[in-house]
């Protein structure tokens, strides 16, 4: 694990894990509130990915960019979005993040540079693509993430945006979330060659594949990543295997893999191995532990009664921002 | 007369065409395995086995085009895509593939594939998942394009289209799948006829696919203050069946098309365009259009509800229309 | 006044853009070391270098996002699509990125991009290089259209459109950039107001883009006849300027509506549905249409000019709506 | 070179060079009767790329499928279409064998399993691994030949197509025609890799990259490539390095490369190259020659002829043949 000067490992450490018990707990309440019939439209879960989210994200300065998919709530909030304005969202309240328009599949903050928020699989490539390149334009030392799954790299516009980052050296990382399965379909039934990483040969593009249940892997290869960019060296293909404990969305079938599997998967749960790790290593104590989750507790209970108490958007307000200015 | 889902409806005509025709085969994104987005084929795995259930990649613009080619190959295919939504990826092979080959080719090819998809909003998809987009298909020659609305149009309108040698679009509303209704005894015989699905003399509703429903509810509300709606249910948007609507208008002389597209260049346009070029000395009042409003689709319920069209618009602009004297 | 072809009017608009404005640069396929497919930006590789003059690689879907992202990032971004034709690669990101986004995003965001794209038949380059889809893009909520007819509106237009927070499409008719016209003395304005393009009487010609000179060649003719039409430009296509189609039908109670895209839902049919709705009791005719033939445009010379408008045709209809007598 | 039993060497080569020049001579008259005005909309010449169509598409069988470009003369005339039903397309005449409807861009022949004619850069691909499937499905072992310039590598449906193909072992052979441009802009300016032949890898499929200047190169690499389909080994992806020694289409001021750079390909001619070889092997005489270019130059001459005195499509039957059958 890097450490910086002032930070401890172990105030790191409780960093990493802290983000991955937010990004669960959230979602545990938000399952919840989605059977309670709080939430409706998709919720797409991250429950079993939050080792990535937590591992990579922190890693971007304020400055960065972030450019996600509809599997994002881990992403925003370790991006650091309050759990009330993306409840709220999802609750479709005016108080949301996108003052109910955009539901969870389309978080969006401007001032953290978190450019959503994408429903169409690869959608998010190409806007990347030109984040990074007004950046470079402009000058900025600035990077940009776009995340995406492991179905997103069958589309075109994967292969386009390798393509034309690694054309012009545009400072963007690419992080495939790999959770092994594009909805219902297993990646060696959607990609003739399932190492994705390796598909960065055909653009000349760095690249490498970490192990996703593991949050420090994960922070290390994203350091490796982040670093090559700011070096200059153009984007980066960073491939992180990993697995969704839930359903694609809130419901399914899940006729397309065992209970055996995912068990096996679970077993990997990146939350648990990381706070045994930590816990071996005397890291982190029993009541460090419990007063996480106790202000996670709170933090997301917090975040409820926002969204509860949120004002609906008037309906009378259904047109506004069509446009910003309505011709 | 059975009753049954939507759903069922297109299960039981998929499951027909696989039966009788071997060069029938499915192709789309989580057909299979994962039973279809809409479970409209769940099961068919295990029934048909892999080689004619094939879940694709993520990739509609080649697995719209390989349609395409095996098409031209002697297959039968019928495409998924799994809602309109993706189709916007693959309009280059639909549009200037499935649409141009037999005119471009003097007449040599036939592309005889059909595609299916959901469309339509309703169920707090936001955005980018909600669209209606059946008048971009309607606009493009070369295709033909049918929006079943009811459960005996689910389960027979995809034979006809079957046997039709030209590309053909069947659009489903989303929200249709866990409705219920009945099968008629006597499946429909022709495509591209519209249908009179509730008879009346006060006024022409012309509607299609998923707010058909929404007519015949605003209909039955209407009938109870004495208005009676004749509601049309147009079944193909291209071609059109503008001769039932005209029929109809002979003895309404008033008209308003439902149609969840965005007002501006809908296909309600086009039919208000016919009902003016060839039914204007028949009009008491000008044709009334009900469509979504112009944003793009919000998640929040009470947001969603008001953008799209609703029984009480509907009953509120029929009124309006009434109230006109000529 | 000055006379330039249309193309230079465009090179001239987006030299300025480029000068005026830093953030501002082009992107698209063949505009640098080629100098455009229509040349329209041939030496600014010379003039402005590589950083802002940028050659992409064919990938309509990926350069068209990056220029949602560039904006999105502080840039000013003037993408060029070679033909409209190729926008189908491209209209995932144009509708459910460019057009969603700042509605969605509950007004966080706006994407000041500025699309160009040439359009049209008439070269003889067959069904899928001859597309006249401004239709598609007038139906969508979130971006905004227009079509400079002019060598004026092509000279001014994108510089209203670069002063759009918006994404704004621009539509040039190919058969456009060789053609000669005056510059007007006094630059447009408004991007989004139609245009009397001729004044008269007795009956409105309703037009935009390439079949603007077909509509005044044909006003002319009439006018040997003693047949004073009135020709309106659109200009815009979203949204779409009525008050000036309404205002002149009061006065000459008649309308045609020349348009090049096909007739089954095309913009004509929105024009004649919003006449419909806000104009039936000043008509003493309906409103007549003269679009495309529901064809793949066709490759032969006299084959593809049947299928287009036609001056012939416009004058022969406007005759036969003359005829009509309420 | 690769010759069977009955065919001598000198017979096949012949039947190679007689290709290559019937493609030249064909397109050059073709030139001239677009200048005339007899020939219009958009024409886009294959001189300089004639060896990999003669190379190549001898070695389809008759059951094979084409699937093309709008660069596709060479490739028409190679696959058996006929001078005269291709020149009379281009003039547009009901006797052309799209009956007017297509132009140079859009040749097709049902019987010859010619597929056209597509003017959309990588339109083609997706079509061609429909027709794969569709043999593979029917249990017809044969092999279609997908023709696509270097452009169309850029595409999403190169990468989408590939990797289907790829996927579900498909009898597909990409030959991509790589003249080192797409329209203006050079390889490495729109390719950020450009071997495009190892962007195969990222598929698991095999592939090769030879010399298309060289007519027996590419017959060789052909005979591979199709082996390797007919063995049942999945899809194969071969790169042609070839030239354009004309504009991209008619009119081009070639803006985007130097005199020089053309000039210096020109002495890697195909048809100087190969007919300089078969001479110094004693392969071929210089009556021999003569009496091709004779037969060739009747040929051409004919196929105008017939061209001439083709009927116009009446213009009544404009809308013909938008539908099979109009509802
Ligand atoms: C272009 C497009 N096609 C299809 C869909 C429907 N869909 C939504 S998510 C999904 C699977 C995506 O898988 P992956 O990229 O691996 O992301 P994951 O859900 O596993 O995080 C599909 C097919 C879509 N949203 N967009
Ligand atoms: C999708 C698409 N985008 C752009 C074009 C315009 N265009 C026609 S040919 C061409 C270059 C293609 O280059 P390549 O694939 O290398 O083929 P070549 O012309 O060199 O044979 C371009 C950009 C097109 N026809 N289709
Ligand atoms: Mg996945
Ligand atoms: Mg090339």
């Amino acid at each position: 694990m890097v450490t910086t000067g002032a930070i401890s490992a172990r105030e790191q450490s409780h960093g990493l894990l802290r983000h991955m018990l937010r990004i669960r707990r959230f979602e545990e309440k938000s399952a919840e509130l989605y059977s309670a019939g709080k939430i409706r439209g998709f919720l797409h879960l991250y429950i079993g990915e939050e080792a990535v989210a937590a591992g990579a994200i922190p890693l971007l300065g304020a400055d960065d960019a972030i450019v996600s998919t509809y599997r994002e709530h881990g992403h925003a909030l370790v991006r650091g979005m309050s759990a009330g304005t993306i409840m709220a969202e999802m609750y479709g309240k005016a108080n949301g993040c996108s003052r109910g328009r955009g539901g969870s599949m389309h978080l969006f903050d401007a001032a953290l540079r978190f450019y959503g928020g994408n429903a169409i699989v690869a959608g998010g490539l190409p806007v990347a693509v030109g984040l990074a390149l007004a950046d470079q334009m402009q000058g900025h030392p600035r990077v940009t993430a776009c995340l995406f799954g492991d179905g997103a790299v069958d589309e075109g516009e994967f292969h386009e945006s390798l393509n034309l980052s690694a054309l012009w050296k545009l400072p963007v990382v690419f992080l495939c979330e790999n959770n092994l399965y594009a909805m219902g379909t297993a990646l060696e039934r959607h990609e003739a060659q399932t190492q994705i990483y390796a598909k960065a040969d055909a653009y000349g593009m760095a690249s490498a594949i970490v192990d996703g249940m593991d949050v420090l892997a994960v922070h290390q290869a994203m350091q490796v990543a982040v670093d090559h960019i700011r070096a200059g060296k153009g984007p980066y293909l960073l491939e992180a295997r990993t697995y969704r404990f839930r359903a694609h969305s809130m419901y399914d079938a899940e006729l397309y893999r065992s209970q055996d599997e995912v068990n096996e998967w679970k077993h990997r749960d990146p939350i648990t191995l990381f706070t045994t790790k930590l816990q071996q290593e005397s890291l982190l104590t029993d009541a460090e532990l419990a007063e996480m989750e106790a202000q996670i507790a709170a933090e997301v209970a917090a975040a409820v009664a926002i969204a509860e108490a949120g004002p609906w958007e008037p309906v009378e307000d259904l047109l506004k921002d069509v446009y910003t200015c309505p011709a | 007369m059975p009753r049954m889902t939507y759903r069922e409806a297109v299960r039981s005509a998929l499951r027909e065409a696989l039966q009788t025709n071997p060069r029938v085969f499915l192709m789309g994104e989580d057909i299979g395995r994962y039973g279809g987005a809409y479970a409209c084929s769940k099961g068919f795995l295990d029934e048909f086995g892999p080689e004619r259930i094939r879940d694709t990649p993520l990739c509609e613009s080649t697995f719209v085009g390989a349609g395409i080619g095996a098409a031209l190959g002697g297959m039968r295919p019928i495409v998924e895509i799994m809602t309109v939504n993706f189709s916007l990826l693959a309009l280059d092979q639909i549009v200037n593939g499935a649409a141009t080959l037999r005119h471009m080719s003097g007449g040599q090819f036939s592309v005889p594939l059909v595609i299916r998809m959901a469309t339509g909003g309703g169920r707090q998809l936001a955005a980018q998942h909600s669209h209606s987009l059946e008048v971009w298909y309607a606009h493009i020659p070369g295709i033909k394009v049918v929006a079943p609305a009811t459960v005996t149009d689910a389960r027979y309108m995809l034979g006809l289209a079957l046997q039709e040698p030209d590309p053909v679009i069947v659009f489903e509303h989303a929200l249709q799948y866990p409705m219920e209704g009945n099968l008629d005894e006597s499946p429909p015989q022709d495509l591209f006829r519209a249908a009179v699905r509730r008879a009346g003399n006060d006024v022409t509703v012309v509607t299609y696919g998923g707010s058909l429903w929404k007519c015949l509810q605003a209909a039955d509300q209407l009938a109870e203050q004495g208005i009676q709606a004749e509601v049309i249910d147009l079944r193909s948007l291209r071609p059109l069946d503008m001769d039932t609507v005209l029929t109809s208008l002979k003895k309404t002389h008033r008209a308003v098309i439902v149609d969840e597209g965005w007002r501006t260049c809908s296909l309600a346009a086009e039919i208000s365009a016919q009902i003016m070029e060839r039914g204007f000395y028949d009009l008491d009042a000008p044709v009334a259009r009900v469509c979504s409003a112009e944003v793009p689709i919000p998640y929040a319920r009470h947001l969603e509800e008001a953008a799209l069209p609703r029984v009480e618009r509907i009953v509120a602009t029929i009124k309006e229309l009434l109230a006109h004297h000529e």
